[in-house]
């Protein structure tokens, strides 16, 4: 995660995502954590139903804010609101 | 293979009795007019004790040629041996089948 | 009085994508097949025949049904067209609806009813015609009553529609909740809202909240919650520290570690959530079976290197023995080489393997066998890493064409040796697949190792036996 | 255990007999009942009363099929040639061979839809529904049709 240097502050937005397996999830998970340890977070936008699903079945949903669409979740980072 | 023939409120009731395989298949078709003419007729198969492929593809063609000829083939009295191999083959998608000989002209018949 | 169950395809079509390769007439409702329902109930309304007619296949229920001695009735089976109308079906099966009453069911629909009502005289008293109706099935009557007397209304039952999955979770649950439940429920109880099956292991920790019910062959490991509302099929593992609430678990499902089902169907490697119908295949089945596809054959580097060692001990171990009877025993005639086919741990891909067959009862060809030496040329195959030399009991190529293998058996891997060898259980694909999926979970090399030479000393053992 | 002990030890594999027929139709009717008494005679022995009739009937179907198939497949100048149909069990298992000089054959031939009337083409559908597993190999100039259906 190159743009690491520059921000810490993410939004995935997964509306265009409609397959997500266990290393997948992994990948994001890691980017989580290295966003946090940054003091930033990672916030997650328009997900689909298999997503969501994964998400729950995998527990990793507590893990993160998820927001219906993108620009909702970049306000939050200005509002300071949560999802 | 013995074939026997009876009329039924004017329907011909052909029924066949003995093994239906790939000896005796080709023969059946010979042995009564009523297989091959254009009249609706009904096939009862009570007396079949065993039915192959080659057997099933007779009864098939004969339905063929009949519809093609404007009349019908009723079967009639399958056991569960033959219905075993009309489900497997999907072969009961093409006929009607009925419990009764003698009820499946009458309904015949009436149409 | 006789029944007629009518069924079409079309009542159906919902169901088949969502599980594919299961008739709906078999399709478990609370690890019950739903003809079971409706056959109880015809019993109830005493009949005493039951015939199921329907324009697509019935292969699948009459090999579970059979001619219904089970139930103590007669069952059989008639095909119908896709356009015939009621009145087609009756003329088709005339010899059997002609003596008088009959109650004709049509339509994938289910038929509740309370155990303490009595049925059979409200049937047997009702007029002829419909008796329930909904917008994809109903229940009529035909034939004039059996017994004269006043029709206490409503009827004693109702009728719940499958037209969705929706539905028929929405059903199972309800049957679930009943209490005191008029149907009987497969599996041992002693509660009315706890049914228990055969071989079920409960880890130490593992944490069963009724109102549940469990399979056969079920293992759920420490840490591990299952319930409350949760229906558990036949051959399901509940791996640690997962918790599988107001769900179901249809035969054959591996939930892996850690994982969250709740309000969730699991079949395979298929989960659905009934509230919207999204249904998700685990492509990466180890979501749902909690393994990975590493190596060649579903091993590690370091597991596989194990394995190879293993075979070639018993390669040096069992050279001489082989040597000196082998040729002895195919002189006689007895020991015949069979190549066989064996699926591979992905499908499709198969893995060829010699595997004699050692006939008659003669001290040699006893002897022959008590050393396992059918399964010495497999052991090259083991250490050319083609197989494992432990594992599954290898399926024969084209057991299971229907269904994928994988999806059947996760943590397949076909070995010289079986797990169900090594553990002395019944060696047959279906009840011997869940130790072996535990050990292709849990399995280290050491263990594989010595469950190796347990199977090898069980074989011996089992040649000794009278 | 022990039952399934005894059982494994009843049974072993077991060639117990080899027939030869002429490569002609009319002889099918003797392969395909002389099958349906070894499985007659095998579900006796291992004592499936339940589908026992079922198991017979898919044996003596299946060779039919089989038989069948291995004669048509022959060029019509090879009347004396023959069918070797041997048995053979394993357990609960009963396996058949059908085996013949003829040329080679797709045994992975589909049924073509029922809906356009298709006369031919059943035979190898039948036999794998019937069967538990049917394995075919082509050795030595030789086709051989192995099946196996499990009594249990």
């Amino acid at each position: 995660m190159s743009c690491l240097k520059e921000t810490s502050q993410f939004v995935f937005d997964c509306s265009s995502l409609d397959f997500i397996d266990s290393s997948g999830l992994g990948t994001i998970v890691s980017c989580l954590r290295k966003s946090l340890e940054h003091n930033g977070d990672l916030k997650l936008a328009s997900l689909g139903p298999q997503v969501t699903m994964v998400l729950e079945l995998t527990k990793a949903k507590r893990l993160f804010a998820i927001f219906s669409d993108a620009a909702e979740a970049v306000n939050s980072y200005v509002t300071g609101r949560k999802a | 293979m013995t074939v026997n023939e009876k009329k039924c409120k004017g329907i011909t009731i052909v029924s066949l009795n003995g093994s239906l395989d790939a000896a005796s298949a080709p023969g059946v078709l010979n042995s009564s007019s009523a297989l091959t003419d254009t009249q609706s007729i009904v096939i009862d198969l009570s007396g079949v004790d065993f039915l192959d492929s080659s057997g099933l593809g007779c009864l098939v063609g004969i339905a063929r040629k009949k519809r093609e000829q404007g009349g019908d083939v009723r079967l009639a009295c399958l056991n569960e041996k033959l219905r075993k191999v009309f489900d497997i083959t999907r072969a009961s998608r093409l006929f009607d089948i009925y419990d009764d000989a003698e009820y499946a002209a009458g309904t015949a018949a009436k149409k | 009085m006789k029944t007629l169950i009518v069924i079409r395809e079309a009542d159906y079509g919902w169901l088949t994508p969502l599980f594919p390769g299961v008739h709906p007439l078999v399709m478990p409702i609370c690890n019950k097949p739903f003809i079971e329902y409706l056959i109880d109930f015809s019993i109830l309304a005493g009949s005493t025949a039951v015939r199921i007619v329907s324009d697509g296949p019935l292969n699948d229920v009459e090999r579970y049904c059979e001619n219904g001695s089970r139930w103590g009735i007669d069952i059989s089976y008639a095909s119908i067209l896709v356009d015939d109308d009621l009145d087609a079906v009756m003329d088709k099966n005339a010899r059997y609806c002609s003596e008088g009453r009959m109650m004709v069911t049509s339509g994938f629909i289910f038929i509740s009813y309370e155990k303490k009502h009595e049925l059979k005289p409200f049937v047997a008293m009702a007029p002829a015609g419909t008796l329930l109706r909904g917008s994809t099935g109903s229940l009529l009557l035909t034939g004039t009553p059996e017994n004269v007397g006043e029709v206490r209304e409503p009827a004693p039952c109702s009728l719940v529609e499958l037209d969705s999955i929706g539905s028929y979770y929405r059903l199972s649950t309800e049957i679930l909740n009943e209490r005191p439940s008029p149907y009987v429920l497969p599996g041992y109880s002693n509660e009315p809202d706890c049914h228990i099956g055969r071989n079920v292991v409960t880890s130490k920790g593992a944490e069963i909240i009724k109102p549940v019910i469990i399979g056969n062959n079920v293992q759920i490991m420490k840490g591990a919650v299952v319930g409350p509302f949760a229906v558990i099929g036949s051959n399901v593992i509940v791996d640690r520290e997962s918790t599988v609430s107001n769900s179901m678990l249809l035969d054959n499902t591996y939930i892996g570690e850690n994982l969250d089902i709740v309000g969730r169907i699991a079949y395979g490697n298929i989960l659905i959530d009934p509230a919207s119908g999204v249904s998700i295949a685990m492509e990466d089945r180890h979501l749902l079976s909690g393994m990975k596809r590493d190596g060649i054959f579903g091993l590690g580097l370091f597991r596989y290197l194990f394995h190879a060692a293993v075979s070639l001990l018993f390669i040096l171990l069992l050279f001489i023995p082989y040597l000196l009877l082998a040729p002895l025993l195919k002189i006689q005639g007895k020991w015949k080489n069979r190549t066989m086919t064996f699926q591979g741990v992905q499908q499709g891909k198969n893995v060829i393997v010699v595997r004699p067959s050692i006939a008659g009862e003669g001290v040699l060809s006893g002897l022959a066998r008590s050393l396992s030496l059918d399964r010495f040329a497999m052991l090259f195959s083991a250490l050319s890493g083609r197989v494992a030399v432990i594992g599954s009991f290898p399926v024969e190529a084209g057991r299971h064409q229907e269904a994928a293998t994988s999806v059947l058996m996760p943590g397949y891997r076909p070995a010289v040796f079986s797990y169900a060898e090594a553990e002395d259980w019944p060696v047959n694909a279906e009840d011997s697949s869940i130790v072996e999926r535990y050990y292709a979970v849990h399995g280290s090399p050491v263990q594989d190792m010595v469950l190796t030479v347990k199977a090898f000393l069980n074989r011996i053992h089992a040649q000794d036996q009278p | 255990m022990q039952q399934e002990r005894q059982r494994k030890n009843n049974y072993p594999m077991n060639t117990f007999m080899t027939m030869s027929l002429p490569s002609d139709i009319h002889y099918a009717r003797i392969a395909s009942k002389t099958a349906m008494m070894v499985a007659e005679f095998f579900s006796g022995q291992s004592g499936i009363a339940e589908k026992r009739e079922e198991f017979c009937h898919a044996f003596e179907l299946a060779v039919a099929e089989a038989f069948a198939n291995s004669v048509f497949n022959a060029a019509p100048q090879e009347k004396e040639r023959q069918v070797m149909i041997s048995f053979s069990s394993e357990k609960s298992e009963l396996m058949v061979s059908v085996s013949d000089a003829n040329p080679e054959f797709d045994p992975e031939m589909q049924v073509p839809d029922i809906l356009s009337y298709p006369e031919h083409g059943y035979g190898l559908v039948l036999i794998r529904q019937l069967m538990d597993s049917v394995r075919y190999s082509r050795q030595d100039g030789m086709n051989q049709l192995s099946m196996i259906k499990n009594a249990g």
